[in-house]
């Protein structure tokens, strides 16, 4: 019956060891002290039992030296649970330039999943090990969150909005996928298998399938179809916005200020073009809210990013100190 | 002994109660200052019962600013995520209605504030009773010009829900910002109903002539939560009404 | 505990009137700032005058002047807890963007 | 029936339902909290049940939802947050303070009755059907999701905040205002400071949950753009706005068992409490920091990493408070004259339980570490260890420390020991291995799980059926004590305190004359601080 009773989750990916570090300094910590304080009580409870009825304690009122002491190690102990806890948090929120981009789509009950050459899953994700994976997630419904317990990881997944993880897988396995975030009745029933593979074994099982249009194919025909290509022209004279070489740059807004254009944002100037308008255009631009599914919005967001700098990914955020994996093993590039 | 209850130590300190007057009932005792009627039996004198009556009202406006306070977030927040929609739809409420609003609940917490000094300077029933109908009257104005208000606002489909029509550039926005309108003000109008349930009330008991310098604390605290009201319209007015009035002004 | 005495300030009229009369010209500069651009400003001056309309009330109407200390305490603590809900949701929505490379 | 007292000064049901006795309040409240508890303990008890085996086999998906959800707000709104407060607090603030009632008798019986009409609410919403929202009614899914019956369930829990909302009030007005000559703010017991802290809570963080609410209902019947991002809105800030109120709301829950602890540990003790202002300070630091913490339960749900920082480090901040007491308790056992009768081993208890709960609560207040473990069974080991190992060890040692008084009676104790003991065996089974499970990976709210995780859930529904006797083995000894026990005379312990002072049960007015106090609480023995502290 109990065959299989594991006491502890396996270590499968690059961040996982920070992680069970911080831990096991806490476990440490919370022995110490519930040790320490169950210790004592019971020590003390057999020490100064009463002994007879009319028995009554020491008059002792405290002692300011004693308190400010048993004050300040526990604040020194957190601060140092704090700094440490952050430092982990901050490593595991930025993903590395360069990291492989799969888009995961939440929904009531099941995890899309669309890799960038076209190759699609449902509750499934095969990843190479050794190379930082970014997931771009949104969902079309309620809250989900994307959680591989073996990996470490966990991210929310916020309908009208994309959430980011990453990390490295660096060991070949299958690990459980799950929903943390409840969704709703089959929330149990949305999990699934993240599959790790050797490098060359990916690409044989990403070549192996039959692939779907790559999203930024996808992207493309869904531009001309739903006729974003009348006002957004390859040159300035269309009503919209010329979209060329846009990602990643600084947009003037109508009213003052200026926005980053990342996923986030032309996902909003898609389902909420009024919400900020660029400078010097009319807010013409029709909602697409309804029209487009979340999964179309991810490759038209792919299409637009493609007419940017071919192929480099997005946000060069320093690349992480903590992913040695990431430099040592060939990085393949995307097609 | 044997269910294990020890008996009261015989070393150890005196209880902490010093008997004045042993076998002395309470009642007694306080001939000295006789019983006002309106002193309840559990407090020790008028005073007492003044000051924890407006202490109670004080901390219980406290968790009226924190009910508020939840939907001024929301329009914070919201605000700053969709400023350009918020002005768009703010512009389409009349600020002359509601500077003309403002303007009433001010006086109304000027007649409130006369309603209380009467009844401390233990005026005539008449002039009390004559401050408190006052009120009464510019509060139901208020709610009066708040029913055409709201009224406009349905025969346009401004209100939110599946039936929202806006001809503006944000309709997304401007959805929420009607949301919120209609909380804060329907919350807000809602108050003032209350408030005005209570002050029939206090105008009765002060036609009674139950109201003088000895006894004023039901006025006294319908009138702190009748200005709190007062405060939250304050901040709602121009919130609501006029910001951005310069943007595509008219 | 403050003596137990019925706490009988009576502010004379003309000091009600006089506050009243404060009220509206704040509420009169309000309307009038809101037709004049002057950008980010327009918002910071309505709500300071907000705020000082809101103080007068609370300490001449609502009789704060002449209160005890835990009165001004009570009332102080309610604005000031509205400021720590409203700054720490804040500082989760206006910092949203700060680093780089993720959507959050 | 010899003495009047407040049991026996009037009889029939209208002399209960209309009372405005603090005392007869209490017990009203007692009553219909037991009902509460075992109600919410009949739905873990399915939870638990259903876990026992990988498949979702005894219930469906759907009502296994629905019963963690009527759990977590059965025993959440209707249980803890009013458990000590509205019982033991209502019921011994005005005696320790030497007052004849609450400032606002009427108010207090009022809020008795929004209690039970929230609890009503909440119960028609259970019967016809249930909600399946998790008690945390995260939206979208609350307000466009669910098919369940959220609006009624959710104004069952508005309702009840009115009730604690004036149940705070009306605590506060009477600590400031209802003290007896001499009782300074340093005299007063450490269980009064702990009240005074969590009406402050109750006050400032209530009204909070009570618009939220609202505006998930407008939202949901009026199908107004608030939270739900189809219509515009922001989901995250309904997490925001929940935690501003829930987060502090775990304090109302922990403080008032803190007070009690106070003041067991030093009437078993028999010594007055170690560092007596270090106590009640960090009660209102707890109170008042408490509020600066609330975004911990969103690290990843997309909120900001620097709000995120901000959050965690107030957190451990927080955290320190708590330390002390643990410390400060510890100490002032040492040198005392301890008996180990039945409240006695709750303390204990609790002084475990609470430090194993508040410390792991440190584990998630680290960002990096709350990646993995947020929404697992480690959370769920976490807030039970402080909620059921803590505050209704707190209850309970209250409840047995204080039963004298209440009813006049004497309980079993060797069966309140082996109570004790049962509870403390229960509890650890059925929590502790969560911690386990939880670092594996199992997520919460999980009908169905994978077969790995099976020995700690078994071992879990064990822990919970011995913890269940142990829960329900008092109400027999309790029971049997009203008719059967021997009379309590007015300070069975030994203990000092006002409240033990005047008779078991108290007469109605509990003082003939208002006592003037000379010193502070529990001094049992002469020294030169007395009176000073
Ligand atoms: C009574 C209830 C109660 C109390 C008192 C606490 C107290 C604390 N809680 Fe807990 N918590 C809950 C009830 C409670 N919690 C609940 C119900 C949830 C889940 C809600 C849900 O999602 O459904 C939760 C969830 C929760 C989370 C979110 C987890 C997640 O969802 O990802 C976090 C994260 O920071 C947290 C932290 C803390 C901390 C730091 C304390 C601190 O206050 C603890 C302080 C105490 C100590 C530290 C112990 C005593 C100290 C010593 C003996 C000395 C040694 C000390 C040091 C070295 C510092 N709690
Ligand atoms: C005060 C708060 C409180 C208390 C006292 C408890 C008490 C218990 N809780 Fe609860 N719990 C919560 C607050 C509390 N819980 C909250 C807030 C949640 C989160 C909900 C959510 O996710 O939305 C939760 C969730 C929760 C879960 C997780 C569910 C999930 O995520 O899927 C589990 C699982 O084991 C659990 C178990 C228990 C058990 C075994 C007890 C035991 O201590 C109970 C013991 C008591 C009894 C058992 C009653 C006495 C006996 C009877 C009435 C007889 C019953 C009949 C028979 C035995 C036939 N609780
Ligand atoms: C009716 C004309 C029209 C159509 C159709 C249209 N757009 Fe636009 N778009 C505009 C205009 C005008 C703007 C600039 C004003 C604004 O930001 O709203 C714009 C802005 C944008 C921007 C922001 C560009 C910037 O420089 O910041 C993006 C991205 C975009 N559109 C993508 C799309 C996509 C994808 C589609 C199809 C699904 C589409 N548009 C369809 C008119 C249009
Ligand atoms: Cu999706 Cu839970
Ligand atoms: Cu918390």
């Amino acid at each position: 019956m109990f065959t299989n009773f594991p006491f502890f989750p396996q270590q499968a990916s690059a961040q996982a060891g920070q992680v069970d570090a911080i831990y096991f300094f806490m476990v440490a910590v919370t022995a110490f002290f519930s040790i320490l304080i169950a210790g004592l009580v019971v020590y003390f409870a057999f020490k100064y039992r009463r002994r007879h009825r009319d028995e009554i304690g020491h008059a002792i009122h405290g002692s300011l030296a004693l308190e400010l002491l048993w004050t300040v190690i526990p604040f020194f102990i957190t601060m140092v649970m704090f700094v440490w806890g952050a430092k982990v948090f901050f490593d595991m929120y930025r993903p590395p330039a360069g990291a492989m981009e799969i888009h995961v789509v939440g929904k009531q009950w099941m995890w899309k999943v669309q890799h960038m050459d076209g190759r699609r899953e449902i509750n499934e994700l095969h990843v190479p090990v050794g190379r930082p994976v970014k997931l771009i997630m949104g969902s079309e419904d309620v809250l989900h969150s994307y959680y591989i317990p073996d990996f470490r990881v966990k991210a929310d997944v916020i309908p009208g909005r994309y959430n980011v993880l990453w990390f490295t897988a660096t060991r070949p396995g299958n690990y459980h996928l799950f929903c943390a975030e409840y969704c709703g009745t089959k929330h149990s029933g949305m999990i699934g298998t993240v599959t790790a593979m050797e490098p060359a074994d990916f690409q044989a099982w990403l070549s192996g399938g039959r692939a779907d249009e790559s999203p930024v194919a996808a992207g493309e025909k869904l531009f001309a179809d739903l006729t974003c290509n009348t006002c957004h022209l390859t040159d300035t004279q269309g009503r919209g916005p010329m979209l060329t070489n846009l990602f990643g740059k600084q947009v003037e807004l109508q009213g003052g200020g200026t926005v980053t254009v990342d996923e986030a944002y032309i996902r909003e100037s898609i389902v909420l073009p009024q919400a900020k308008v660029v400078a010097g255009f009319q807010p013409l631009m029709p909602t697409f809210q309804g029209l487009v599914t979340e999964e179309q919005l991810l490759q038209l967001i792919a299409y637009v990013r493609s007419l940017s700098q071919q192929g480099e990914a997005p946000g060069a955020a320093p690349q992480s100190p903590t992913m040695p994996q990431s430099s040592s093993r060939p990085v393949v590039e995307k097609k | 002994m044997s269910d294990g209850y020890p008996q009261a130590p015989s070393v150890g300190l005196p209880g902490r109660v010093s008997i004045q007057a042993p076998g002395n009932p309470h009642d007694e005792q306080s001939s000295a200052h006789p019983h006002h009627p309106k002193l309840q039996h559990h407090f020790d004198d008028m005073g007492q019962q003044a000051e924890a009556s407006t202490l109670g009202m004080w901390v219980f406006l406290v968790t009226e600013i924190m009910f508020f306070g939840g939907l001024f977030l929301a329009y914070l927040v919201y605000r700053t995520q969709n400023p350009m929609a918020f002005q768009e739809a703010s512009a389409h409420l009349s600020w002359k209605l509601g500077a003309f609003n403002t303007a009433v609940l001010i006086f109304s917490s000027l007649t409130m504030a006369l309603a209380v000094r009467s009844a401390q300077t233990s005026e005539s029933r008449g002039t009390q009773v004559f401050w408190l109908v006052t009120t009464m009257i510019l509060g139901a104005t208020f709610l009066g010009v708040k029913v055409i208000e709201y009224s406009e606002k349905f025969a346009h489909n401004n209100v939110p829900g599946p039936n929202f029509v806006w001809d503006g550039q944000y309709p997304a926005g401007a959805e929420i910002f009607y949301s919120l309108y209609f909380c804060m003000t329907g919350l807000h109008a809602l108050h003032m109903v209350i408030g005005l349930g209570i002050m029939t009330v206090i105008a009765i008991m002060a036609w009674r002539r139950q109201f003088n310098t000895e006894y004023f604390t039901p006025v006294e605290i319908t009138g702190l939560y009748w200005h709190f009201v007062d405060i939250v319209w304050i901040f709602l007015f121009p919130l609501l009404y006029l910001i951005g009035r310069h943007y595509g002004g008219h | 505990m403050s003596g137990h005495h019925v706490s009988h300030h009576v502010a004379p009229k003309s000091l009600y009137y006089l506050i009243f009369a404060l009220l509206m010209i704040g509420t009169a500069v309000t309307v009038i700032v809101a037709y004049f651009d002057l950008g980010a400003f327009n918002n910071v001056v309505m709500l300071t005058i907000a705020c000082t309309k809101a103080l007068l009330v609370v300490l001449y109407f609502m009789h704060v002047r002449w209160g005890t200390r835990l009165t001004w305490v009570v009332a102080a603590s309610g604005f000031v807890w509205l400021l720590i809900m409203f700054g720490f949701t804040l500082s989760d929505y206006l910092t949203r963007g700060w680093v780089g490379g993720t959507l959050r | 029936m010899d003495t009047l007292n407040y049991i026996n000064n009037g009889h029939g049901l209208a002399s209960w339902l209309l009372t405005k006795d603090h005392k007869r309040i209490a017990l009203l409240y007692l009553v219909s909290i037991t009902f509460f508890f075992f109600l919410g303990g009949l739905f873990a008890f399915m939870i638990r049940l259903e876990l026992l085996t990988p498949a979702g086999d005894v219930l469906t998906a759907e009502n296994y939802n629905k019963m963690f959800t009527m759990h977590g707000v059965v025993m959440v709104f209707f249980f803890l947050i009013p458990s000590i407060p509205a019982v033991l607090g209502n019921f011994l603030i005005p005696i320790m303070i030497g007052a004849k009632d609450l400032a606002f008798p009427r108010l207090n019986l009022i809020s008795w009755y929004i209690y039970v009409l929230g609890g009503i609410f909440t119960l028609v919403a259970a019967l016809s059907g249930g909600v399946d929202t998790g008690w945390t009614f995260y939206t979208p899914y609350s307000t466009a999701a669910a098919n369940s019956h959220v609006i009624t369930a959710a104004l069952g829990v508005f309702i009840t905040g009115f009730s604690s909302i004036l149940t705070g009030l009306n605590f506060i007005v009477t600590i400031h205002r209802m003290r007896a000559p001499g009782l300074t703010w340093f005299r007063l017991p450490l269980f009064v400071w702990a009240h005074y802290a969590t009406s402050l809570v109750m006050i400032l963080g209530t009204p909070v949950i009570a618009i939220t609410v609202l505006l998930v209902a407008a939202e949901r019947v009026l199908h107004m753009g608030i939270f739900d991002p189809a219509l515009g809105g922001d989901p995250v800030l309904f997490q925001h706005l929940f935690w501003f109120y829930s987060h502090p709301a775990v304090y109302i829950m922990i403080l008032p068992a803190m007070g009690v602890i106070s003041e067991i540990v030093q009437a078993f003790a028999r010594k007055n409490v170690f560092g007596y202002s270090f106590i009640a300070f960090s009660s209102l630091a707890i109170a008042i920091i408490g509020f600066l913490v609330w975004g911990h339960h969103i690290f990843v749900a997309g909120q900001s990493v620097y709000a995120g920082m901000l959050f965690s480090i107030i957190s451990y901040i927080v955290a320190v408070p708590s330390a002390i007491k643990v410390f400060n308790w510890t100490a002032t056992i040492y040198r005392g004259s301890i008996s180990l009768d039945s409240p006695m081993l709750y303390a204990f208890g609790f002084l475990g339980l609470f430090t194993i709960g508040g410390l792991t609560g440190l584990f998630l207040a680290a960002m990096g570490l709350d990646i993995h473990m947020h929404d697992t069974y480690f959370v769920v080991a976490h807030f039970h260890y402080i909620m059921v190992g803590g505050a209704i060890m707190g209850y309970l040692g209250g409840l047995h420390y204080w039963w004298p008084k209440i009813t006049g009676k004497l309980y079993s104790e060797p069966a309140a020991k082996l109570a004790a003991g049962l509870v403390f065996i229960g509890f650890n089974l059925t929590f502790f291995p969560q911690f386990l499970v939880g670092y594996l990976g199992m997520p919460r709210r999980y009908h169905m799980y994978p077969p790995e995780f099976q020995v700690f859930n078994v071992m879990s529904t064990l822990g919970a059926t011995i913890l269940s006797v142990g829960y329900l083995l008092p109400m027999f000894y309790f029971v049997h004590s009203i008719f059967r026990g021997k009379p309590s005379p007015a300070d069975p312990w030994g203990a000092k305190g006002l409240e033990w002072e005047v008779p078991s049960p108290p007469p109605t007015e509990n003082f003939a004359v208002t006592p003037i106090v000379t010193h502070g609480t529990h001094q049992y023995a002469p020294s030169k601080e007395v009176g000073v502290v």
